[in-house]
């Protein structure tokens, strides 16, 4: 523009000395003009300026829309191709079962005491992977807790009103009889985890789905008594302990090539699996905990 | 046999697309848990009784029961806000 | 084509599940329904390992006391422990991403991701918020 | 009991649960600093210990596995450790600490009191399963551990609790959530194909399939759908949208720790599986190389000319983290073991540089009360002069001035494009625009701090508070970043034994 013609101005690298410099009074004048300039402009142009970008942003969104569709399609026809490359579903001679899953079956009653070969495997085998899953259920739960727990100064909100409506007598009713046979089925899964299927995660569930049909029938006040916040935390965290500290005795034993004094017992009897019983019962107990959790928290924004 | 299986994998695809489509929310979350229980009966066919326990009690169970809390919270079930 | 009809069903059906989870995660502006995408592309992998597991007439992984377990009775154990991990897995990132949407709809009051991002740029945060 | 075994190789092991147990225990803690020290403790425990490690596997130039269960290779999980995975223990241990330290009071602040100890239960967890990533032998534990990272990087970021800083937490996760699938897509195709999950075995299995030329379509495709799990997961160019927005919304010490250690850990994962997986060769003759290359060399220049459009001072760290990735994939695009090396070295350099810049952005962000405003940050080195040097000297490091750590990285990263003649060229140039670049859009901020601060500017500062927990974390980022920029030649030669002993 005119800049050169006024005597006030200066040249573009003397402006930039004076504000590294700092003095800020030809600075400042220099911004405000162009500031004013700016808002000007920006006056006259405010409503192209959303337009347009309205228009972009609608644009991108179709070509966003287009190009997913099209990776995904892409993305499904090269899978397909190779689901078609890949062994056939069944096939007893397949890559898979190989020598791993051979000695699991073979050697896993003798070796690890569970006639339950997946829960061996994921318990005795392959156990750092289950200690890292129970760990990714803890997170998620201290996770849900961070986000929806309440404070105290919050305590009197309304939403919370609306899980404390009257409950029908049906429901009461049935949930009178069905939360027993539930939480003994929890149980029976299990503590059978070693010898039938199921296992501390289902089993855990099942109890956990048993103790949120009560909190629903019953409402909160009754099962606060023995489930709040502190007795959780405080079995959770213990029964994350007990798992944390005999699954850490036999990666320590292992790894250092000693042998685990813990019997494996007779296969088939309740009492047998060496560690599995135990560490079934943990998860279990954890697993329950954290369903229950997830529930209070997502309604009443505690436990 | 054979069939049954056919017949299971297409209601499973159809309720994946059927949850994807669906204008209400409740509906979706329902058609999910229809998906996880179907999901489930697939496991006792592939021999996996262990997962087919889990999926029942997780996917049909745990899961679906989150879903409405959400729901639930949002106040989609009780106003009945259709998903524009 | 044949194959994938007659033999590989299974994994047939389990990617395209994969593809229609993926779709609904990348397009789906409803919150929810994104997640229900995220946990129909997880159980469309459980089901792809869970089917290379599975061996033609042979049973469950549940040895019988007492008597020797040979390999050529039992399916392959090592896919259903990996899937056990796994949906413990998903059902964590389930419930932990459920309760962001409920905090996020307690601060913006809706469930479209597009909504939120425009009321985000426009300044509106915190309209809806009771607790802060 | 008699250890039949080398105690030092226990360290792995000790090292992830003593994490993971600080992890448990802290709910139980009621108040945020004492979790913090229970924290703190943990973390120069472990580093302690990883540094003992070091000088272990240096001296006996040796890598070793450690069982994990009585169940030998094939059958039940394992660690393993070299002088590789012992350096980098050592500096996310003392980033971690660092960071934390460094933006201790800050968490204080941003964070509701009532959740400070969830706060750094997740802090515990994120650690220990980095660790587990770094030592891991198993590509399925690699999984898991990788899960309870998306988490628990998703929980700090969240955990100041506004409602942009939620948004950025979902769509975090939803990025997160999807490259875990096609991570976990991928190891299903390795089990079919191979059936198995270890390292080892899986290396063998796939050496013997490229031997007798079977199924050699999946093969790619596995190793494609792995690359782009990762490349998700750790931000690399076209999946970066989702880093601005998380680093700007969380607290500084949350955003350091994401960028320096958490997206870097992943990328650690990967260099493993390449290396102890596919071999490096396979994923030449296959172009997975060339492709990642490609990608890295198009984060650098794209992220930094994004950083240069950037107002905003958090957003801009974000856009040059985005580079930065890029350089990592780059130097791995090589193909090369020194190329590995030196995008090894380049992580360690970063993961020093950008949380020590992080955390002084905070802090000078702390004292300036104008927000987002352009002239923010302006003259605030006389108000804060510890900060100020910090984030200078993490600036010249970034773009690559000589004696810091960002120079040696780059330094290597151009040698090692010396070795595979086809990238070198572009890979030259490249470095050098995307230097040009780096230090245009890191000087003007570095102008802006240290003007004289004018009247006007001087109502917008509050005069500081004295923080000595703050001023010794810089000084010793500082220290540490000198270190690693005057003694590369230390570190690089450990790496490349780490890397040679991988293979």
């Amino acid at each position: 523009m005119d800049y050169k013609s006024d005597p006030n101005k200066i040249g573009k690298w003397e402006r930039f000395f004076k504000w590294v410099n700092g003095e800020d009074s030809i600075d400042s004048v220099w911004e405000k003009e162009m500031r004013s300039k700016i808002t000007g402009k920006r006056k006259k142009r405010r409503k192209t300026i959303e337009d347009t970008i309205e228009r972009i942003n609608s644009y991108s969104k179709k070509i966003y829309i287009i190009l997913s569709v099209f990776i995904t399609v892409v993305y499904i026809g090269i899978l397909l191709y190779t689901v078609y490359e890949l062994p056939e579903h069944g096939n007893p001679l397949n890559p898979a079962n190989n020598e791993v899953s051979q000695r699991y079956i073979e050697h896993g009653v003798e070796e690890t005491g569970a006639l339950n070969i997946v829960s061996a495997m994921i318990l005795d085998y392959r156990a750092f992977d289950t200690f890292g899953e129970t760990v990714v259920l803890f997170t998620a739960v201290i996770c849900v807790a961070i986000l929806l727990r309440r404070t105290d100064e919050d305590k009197t909100d309304l939403e919370q009103d609306s899980f404390k409506s009257d409950r029908g007598d049906i429901l009461k009713f049935a949930a009178r009889l069905v939360f027993p046979i539930v939480v003994l089925y929890g149980i029976y899964v299990i503590i059978n985890g070693h010898i039938s299927p199921g296992g501390g995660f289902a089993g855990g569930t099942i109890i956990g789905a048993g103790l949120i049909l009560y909190s629903a029938a019953f409402g909160d006040e009754k099962i606060k008594s023995i489930l709040n916040y502190k007795s959780i935390t405080v079995t959770t965290v213990s029964c994350l302990l007990i798992y944390f500290f005999s699954k850490g005795y036999s990666f320590f034993t292992g790894g250092n090539h000693i042998e685990s004094v813990i019997p494996k017992g007779t296969p088939g009897n309740i009492l047998s699996g060496g560690l599995i019983l135990p560490l079934n019962i943990c998860v279990g107990i954890v697993v329950a905990c954290t369903m229950y959790g997830f529930y209070s928290y997502f309604t009443k924004g505690d436990i | 046999m054979r069939i049954l299986e056919y017949v299971l994998l297409i209601f499973l695809i159809l309720c994946a697309i059927g949850a994807t489509v669906s204008k209400r929310l409740l509906v979706t979350v329902i058609i999910f848990m229809a998906y996880s229980t179907v999901m489930a009966v697939i496991w006792l066919f592939l021999e996996a009784p262990d997962l087919a326990i889990t999926e029942a009690a997780v996917g049909a169970g745990v899961t679906s029961i989150l879903f409405f809390l959400t729901l639930k919270k949002v106040d989609s079930i009780n106003k009945g806000t259709r998903e524009k | 084509m044949i194959k994938l009809l007659t033999i590989n069903h299974f994994e047939a059906a389990a990617v395209i599940l994969f593809g229609i989870g993926f779709m609904n995660m990348l397009l789906q502006d409803n919150l929810i329904k994104k997640f229900i995408g995220l946990n129909i592309m997880d159980t469309a992998i459980y089901l792809y390992l869970v089917s290379y597991g599975y061996i033609e007439g042979h049973m469950a992984p549940i040895a019988e006391a007492g008597k020797a377990a040979l390999a050529e009775e039992f399916i392959n154990p090592v896919p259903s422990g990996l899937v056990l991990t796994g949906i413990v897995v998903s059902v964590s990132v389930t419930a932990f991403s459920l309760a962001l949407i409920q905090r996020l709809y307690k601060k913006y009051g809706t469930l479209s991701f597009d909504e939120v991002l425009r009321k985000l740029r426009s300044g509106e945060a915190n309209t809806y918020d009771s607790d802060s | 009991m008699i250890l039949t075994h080398n105690i030092a190789h226990n360290i792995p092991f000790i090292s992830i649960f003593l994490a993971m147990f600080a992890g448990i225990i802290t709910p139980l803690v009621n108040s945020g600093r004492k979790s913090c020290f229970i924290h703190k403790t943990t973390t120069v425990i472990i580093g302690i210990l990883s540094l003992l490690l070091l000088l272990h596997v240096d001296y006996n130039q040796e890598r070793f596995t450690f069982l994990m269960g009585h169940f030998p290779s094939p059958w039940g999980n394992e660690l393993k450790a070299g002088p590789m995975e012992a350096v980098l223990a050592v500096a996310f241990s003392v980033v971690m600490f660092l960071t934390v330290t460094g933006g201790q009071y800050m968490i204080e602040k941003d964070v509701p009191e009532k959740k400070q100890n969830l706060y750094f239960v997740m802090l515990n967890l994120l650690f220990g399963s980095m660790l587990a990533l770094i030592y891991t032998n198993d590509i399925f534990t690699g999984y898991v551990f990788i899960e309870i990272n998306t988490i628990c990087s998703c929980a700090i970021i969240m955990s100041k609790d506004t409602g942009n800083g939620i948004l950025s937490t979902i769509r975090y996760l939803i990025m997160s959530i999807l490259g875990s699938g096609l991570i976990l897509f991928a190891i299903a195709l390795l089990y079919t194909l191979t059936g198995q999950l270890l390292f080892p075995q899986l290396k063998s299995g796939i050496l013997q399939l490229i031997n007798t030329d079977d199924y050699m379509f999946p093969m790619t495709i596995t190793a494609g759908i792995f690359t782009l799990g990762i490349a998700v997961k750790s931000a690399l160019f076209p999946f970066h949208t989702m880093l601005p927005g998380a680093y700007d919304a969380a607290t500084p010490s949350s955003s350091g720790i994401l960028s320096g250690l958490v997206l870097k850990s992943y990328i650690i994962f990967l260099i493993k599986v390449y290396y102890c997986v596919f071999t490096i060769e396979y994923l030449r003759e296959i172009k997975i190389t060339n492709l990642i290359f490609f990608l890295g060399v198009c984060g650098m220049i794209l992220g930094s000319v994004m950083a240069l459009k950037e107002r905003r001072i958090r957003r801009m760290l974000a856009y040059s983290s985005v580079a930065q990735i890029g350089y990592i994939y780059m130097g791995l695009g090589l193909g090369t073991s020194i190329g590995a090396t030196a995008a090894m070295l380049h992580i360690v350099a970063h993961a020093v540089t950008k949380s020590m810049l992080f955390v002084c952005t905070g802090r000078m962000k702390d004292i300036s009360l104008a927000g987002e405003a352009d002239h923010c940050l302006r003259g605030i080195g006389h108000k804060a002069p510890v900060s100020a040097i910090g984030f200078t000297i993490g600036a010249l490091s970034i773009i690559g001035i000589p004696l810091l750590a960002g120079f040696a990285s780059k330094l290597y990263l151009a040698l090692a494009s010396f070795y595979s003649p086809f990238k070198m060229a572009v890979s030259l140039i490249m470095l050098a625009v995307s230097m040009v670049l780096n230090a245009m859009y890191f000087i003007p901020p570095i102008v802006d701090i240290w003007r004289p601060l004018s009247e006007k500017d001087a109502n917008y500062r509050i005069e500081p508070e004295i923080r000595p927990a703050f001023i010794t974390a810089v000084v010793i980022f500082i220290a540490v970043n000198i270190f690693v920029g005057t003694c590369y030649e230390i570190i690089f030669d450990i790496f490349e034994v780490g890397i040679a002993l991988m293979r």
